[in-house]
């Protein structure tokens, strides 16, 4: 057996520690590889940008779910913390059933770190059911559809929320999810009330979120892990979007390595099977 | 006969529900939206017969002692378990013991199985990525193409160059051009064969998932 | 039962988003409540009434005839005037006497409401008065006005001619083909592979392991699946090969019980059909994919057919099945996972090959003749497609628009 | 405390599948004949809860009480009979002398889906098709969809042979598939990645605590 038939005849468990080896140590030494910024997340970073500080809040929907977990939830701790970094206020809700213990977790996570406290700094509201109908009647009266927040608390009785009434007093809605969530906010709060709307999904949904970005519709958009990683490297926080793109680069790297291996490994031991039977013949 | 009646309740039914599509009346939808909840009735009452089916296969298992026989003992085991809290004398809402085995065994046993396809699609793509044809060289180029295209490594490999050379930019390009027209394909020759194989099935040609005579 | 409700809900989010706009532009004053409060005079005159109502049937013969369209002329002092009005009320009423009920308050500015949910074909009364917030203005009526209780949605007229065409196309060449025309139908790759596949698992003394997918019998390709699961089984059940059929949905496990012992039966076997072998695993799709691999890797079948519909698990069980080193064949028409089974098996059914696969195997002049009529149908298409693009080329787009149904 | 043991009991389950990587052995089996049980048992338990509860058991023992309507709100009780008798109809195969009637549930199921399923398809992936691709033939790129499609269509034609002019087409379609397959697979990695890197972070992060 020579070194290509033994590349051919590789055991793949060595594949599979490679693989291990790759996800596991960026956990410990980040690489910090580049991250080049795309337009979609700098337009989403400029819209954040752009709010006042201790004034009108930025409303984020942490419509995710365990499933979608790893790619969306570094989306949400870049947001928070450049939102927070700047002072603006911030009201999170879900529109997905599971999605409560994700969204408060990630809330207070954030909201810890950068020293804000709940009530005037920011609130959660909790889950409501019925997607395109809360979305709808938040348009109308926040307090209509959320009459209290998630722990009872009245809205009237929250001081960050005086004098936000609907989305007249929102200049940015986010929405983070693995289903038709983000859509729902551009169909019913966009379209009926001209509502900002920027969105977070999965990237496999990304590339069907593009035409709303051309068509405005949408403000900004990330996409997978790459979009939190680029919303990081503009926040300059490194954090797990950064760390799961330097795993990302370096498995999908060592994916084409390997295709190249084999196939060398392919014909050079097909070229020595000929020379073999050639010298048979 | 006992052929007879299932085909013809088949037939009735389809047409029905064909119909349905095409007629706003509401004396239509309303029976065809009942209709289709029977439906999903049907198929919740079905879990029993694969619990059922479940059951019969352990439990012969145990009783001839065949290998592995004691892990199926845990499957009954753990069945039992989760049927006594969700039972009526215990309680599905969040917090409760029938919903904590869900979220800590369940999901995260099924999350990592799922996650396993991180590794095996990498040894699939090791084996089976070879230039044996001009065919399997296009797959082969498209996907490397596309997976460079998809990490900042890839966009750093080609930023100096004009747009519409960047990696980036052809991933897009392959992924809503040839990649679409060929799905697209795939899915209206595939709808074709649907259609034709609901017809056989509202006809009574097609009957095999019926089963046999007696 | 569950649209109905949710187009409700949906008409009572917009009404109550419109309800509570029209409050919102009644709030606004409060603004200026820093105006002394002695300089505001009390408002005693009533805007001007709306100009006239229009109410007419809605998607006038689309729709079961339960929605009515309103148009109305703004009030004279809507945006100008006296500048005072803050929305209208529509009233509705089954009577031509009384005024009804509001069913509506429509912001200032607003001039067009379709008013859902209604009784089917019945005649409904419609009035409309302008507010400014203390008064009312005189009502504005219309000619009463009934919905339209349609039998047929024009819309879809496209769909239903395309679709006699197709059902035609099929009934014909399956009249021919079992009149007994000789039908030409060429080769599909993986369904040699299929024999093939049983046969080296029978010299191997092993067992063969079919996976009808993980969709559910409503799921067509579930039923193409069955069908190729019967075939397979009289193979097997003629070179007493045992064969282990794994399930996901307990319908499907009890459909493929049926399946296989008719099978046997068929081919004179009844006595080595082993119940034990088709098997409910489990509904959840990971737990599922487990187990199976659990059964590659214990009960080592030679040979791995997975026919039906799949999701994500496709992957997991091919390079399995791989490592264990048997012979594969897939077949699916869900394309986002095509390319695993592609590069993972040895031979995969494509899209229309899964249910060509199923009339192919039967050799059944009725199926063949269904087979002729779909590629026809294709060459209708592909007709309409290169006819559309080149009519689009020319300016008419009138044509393709008929294929835009929704 | 409670979540420690939780969280422990879940990365044991983790590492166990994960142990399948290297070769099969006792702990696989045995977190995957113990998540084959937990969901069997759930499966039961929420199925009868969403479905069966309310749109069989409660209308016909409390509607019929003259309780306000629930379920699907049809109102009348007694059609709540027709689901439960159907889905009882399929017990019968549990006693094989009547096992027959079980297909009348099953035709009724089939049939029903069969004929909800052909107009939608024909709509979706025809009509809408057609008139999405027949565009007009002026940029590259639009060249490239309509041949595309044609091509694969083409190689879809079972009763001729792939010779001639359709024999070229065939072959395009087959490029074009094989282009989409190649860039399909390659789109996927990352999100299998993701939920790796889901699954590690969730051992080294909740669990060790270690970064």
């Amino acid at each position: 057996m020579n070194v290509f038939e033994k590349m051919l005849a590789i055991d793949r468990r060595w594949i599979f520690l490679a693989i291990g080896i790759a996800v596991i140590v960026p956990f410990f030494f980040p690489l910090g590889l580049p991250v080049v910024v795309t337009p979609p997340v700098e337009h989403l970073h400029e819209a954040v940008d752009r709010i006042h500080p201790n004034d009108a809040p930025l409303l984020l929907s942490i419509d995710y779910a365990p499933a979608t977990l790893p790619e969306l939830e570094p989306m949400a701790m870049a947001i928070l913390r450049h939102a927070f970094e700047r002072d603006v206020n911030v009201v999170v809700m879900t529109l997905h059933p599971a999605g409560y213990g994700l969204a408060e977790s990630a809330l207070l996570q954030a909201a810890e770190e950068m020293g804000q406290e709940y009530g005037t700094d920011f609130c959660f509201l909790g889950f409501q059911p019925g997607t395109s109908a809360v979305i709808l009647g938040m348009g109308v009266n926040i307090a209509t559809v959320f009459p209290e927040d998630a722990y009872g608390t009245p809205l009237s009785e929250i001081p960050m929320m005086d004098g936000v009434r609907n989305y007249d007093e929102i200049p940015l809605v986010i929405s983070l999810a693995g289903w038709s969530a983000a859509e729902a906010w551009i169909y019913y709060a966009r379209q009926p009330f001209g509502q900002t709307v920027g969105a977070g999904v999965t990237a496999v949904m990304a590339t069907d979120f593009y035409p709303y970005l051309s068509s405005n519709q949408l403000v900004g958009l990330l996409g997978g892990m790459r979009g939190a990683a680029e919303y990081e490297v503009m926040i300059d926080r490194m954090d797990k979007g950064v760390q799961g793109m330097d795993s990302q680069s370096i498995i999908h790297i060592m994916i084409i390595i390997l295709i190249f291996a084999g196939n060398i490994a392919y014909f050079g031991a097909r070229r020595r099977k000929k020379q073999e039977e050639a010298e048979a013949a | 006969m006992r052929r007879e009646i299932p085909l013809a309740i088949t037939f009735l039914v389809g047409l029905f529900m064909l119909v349905d599509f095409f007629v706003p009346h509401h004396s239509v939808s309303a029976a065809a939206e009942e209709m289709k909840q029977w439906g999903t009735i049907v198929i919740a009452a079905s879990i029993l017969l694969g619990v059922g089916n479940l059951i019969r296969v352990h439990y012969r298992k145990i009783r001839r002692k065949q290998d592995g026989w004691g892990y199926s003992i845990t499957t009954l085991v753990a069945m039992s378990v989760m049927l006594y809290f969700g039972g009526p004398w215990g309680t599905i809402a969040e917090g409760s013991a029938f919903n904590w085995m869900f979220l800590n065994m369940q999901v995260p046993l099924q999350s990592t199985m799922f996650s396993l396809l991180a590794f095996f699609i990498a040894s699939a793509a090791y084996r089976a990525f070879r230039l044996r044809s001009a065919e399997a060289g296009l797959l082969l180029v498209a996907a490397i193409i596309v997976m460079l295209g998809r990490v900042p490594l890839g966009q750093l490999l080609t930023r100096g160059l004009p747009e519409k050379a960047t990696l980036p930019w052809l991933t897009e390009t392959i992924m809503t051009y040839p990649n679409m027209a060929a799905f697209r394909g795939i899915l209206m020759g595939a709808a074709l064969g649907v259609m034709a194989m609901g017809l056989r099935i509202i006809l009574g040609i097609e009957r095999s998932y019926l089963g046999g005579e007696k | 039962m569950k649209r109905t409700w949710l187009t409700f809900l949906a008409a009572a989010a917009v009404a109550t988003s419109l309800l509570g706009a029209a409050v919102a532009q009644e709030a606004a004053p409060v603004v200026e409540e820093e105006v002394p409060r002695e300089d505001v005079p009390l408002d005693t005159v009533a805007p001007a009434a709306p100009g006239a109502l229009t109410a007419r049937d809605y998607l006038d013969s689309n729709d079961a005839g339960d929605k009515i369209e309103l148009d109305w002329e703004l009030s004279p002092d809507d945006g100008a005037g006296s500048c005072d009005v803050a929305g209208y009320f529509l009233w509705r009423s089954r009577s031509a006497s009384s005024p009804g009920e509001i069913v509506a308050e429509l912001p200032s500015g607003q001039t067009h409401y379709v008013d859902r949910n209604l009784e089917p074909g019945a005649e409904y009364f419609y009035s409309i008065t302008a507010f400014d917030g203390t008064n009312e203005s005189a009502a504005v009526t219309c000619a009463p006005v009934a919905g339209r209780v349609n039998l047929f949605q024009t819309s879809r007229a496209s769909i239903l001619a395309l679709m006699l065409v197709f059902f035609g196309l099929v009934l014909v060449f399956t009249k021919l083909a079992e009149r007994g025309d000789e039908l030409f139908v060429r080769r599909i790759p993986g369904l040699n592979a299929i024999e093939e596949a049983v046969g080296r698992a029978t010299e191997m003394g092993r067992p063969v392991l079919y996976v009808p997918g993980i969709g559910e019998i409503d799921n067509i390709m579930t039923i193409a699946s069955l069908t190729i699961l019967s075939h397979v089984a009289k193979i097997t059940a003629r070179y007493e090969t045992p064969l282990i059929v794994p399930t996901a949905r307990a319908v499907v496990m009890s459909a493929a019980e049926e399946v296989v012992k008719q099978a046997y039966t068929e081919v004179g076997q009844p006595d080595a059909y082993n119940p034990d072998n088709i098997r409910y695993l489990s509904d959840a799709q990971f737990a599922f994919a487990g187990a199976v691999n659990g059964i590659m890797l214990r009960e080592k079948p030679a040979a791995n057919l997975y026919m039906g519909a799949f999701w994500a698990e496709s992957l997991l069980l091919a390079e399995t099945g791989f490592e264990a080193g048997a012979i594969q064949v897939a077949g699916t028409a869900m394309v986002s996972q095509l390319p695993f089974f592609v590069t993972a098996c040895d031979f995969t059914l494509m899209g229309e090959e899964l249910y060509a696969a199923s009339a192919y195997l039967s050799r059944e002049p009725k199926l063949l003749g269904g087979l002729k009529g779909s590629d026809w149908m294709k060459v209708v298409t592909i007709a309409l497609v290169v006819l559309g693009a080149v009519l689009n080329f020319m300016g008419f787009e009138t044509f393709v628009n008929w294929f835009r149904t929704q | 405390m409670g979540t420690l043991i939780w969280t422990t009991i879940g990365a044991i389950l983790t590492l166990s599948v994960y142990s399948f990587l290297y070769k099969d052995n006792p702990f696989y089996k045995f977190a995957e004949h113990l998540v084959v049980g937990v969901s069997a048992g759930y499966y039961l338990v929420i199925y009868y809860y969403n479905f069966i509860d309310p749109n069989v058991v409660t209308p016909v023992f409390q509607l019929r009480l003259g309780d306000q309507p629930i379920g699907f709100g049809s109102g009348a009780w007694w059609l709540a009979l027709i689901p439960g008798l159907l889905g009882l109809l399929l017990y019968t195969r549990f006693f094989p002398k009547v096992a027959w009637v079980a297909r009348w549930s099953l035709g009724i199921y089939v049939g029903g889906y069969a004929g909800l399923g052909i107009s939608p398809v024909m709509q979706a992936r025809v009509i809408e098709q057609i008139g999405a691709n027949a565009l007009p033939l002026t940029s590259v790129t639009n060249v490239l969809i309509v041949i595309g499609l044609l091509g694969t269509l083409a190689y879809f034609f079972f009763s001729m042979k792939h010779r001639g002019i359709l024999g070229v087409f065939a072959r395009t379609g087959i490029v074009f598939l094989m282009v989409g397959f190649g860039a399909s697979f390659g789109y996927t990695v990352m999100s299998r990645i993701s939920l790796l890197i889901g699954r590690v972070s969730f051992l080294l992060h909740d669990w060790l605590h270690l970064v």
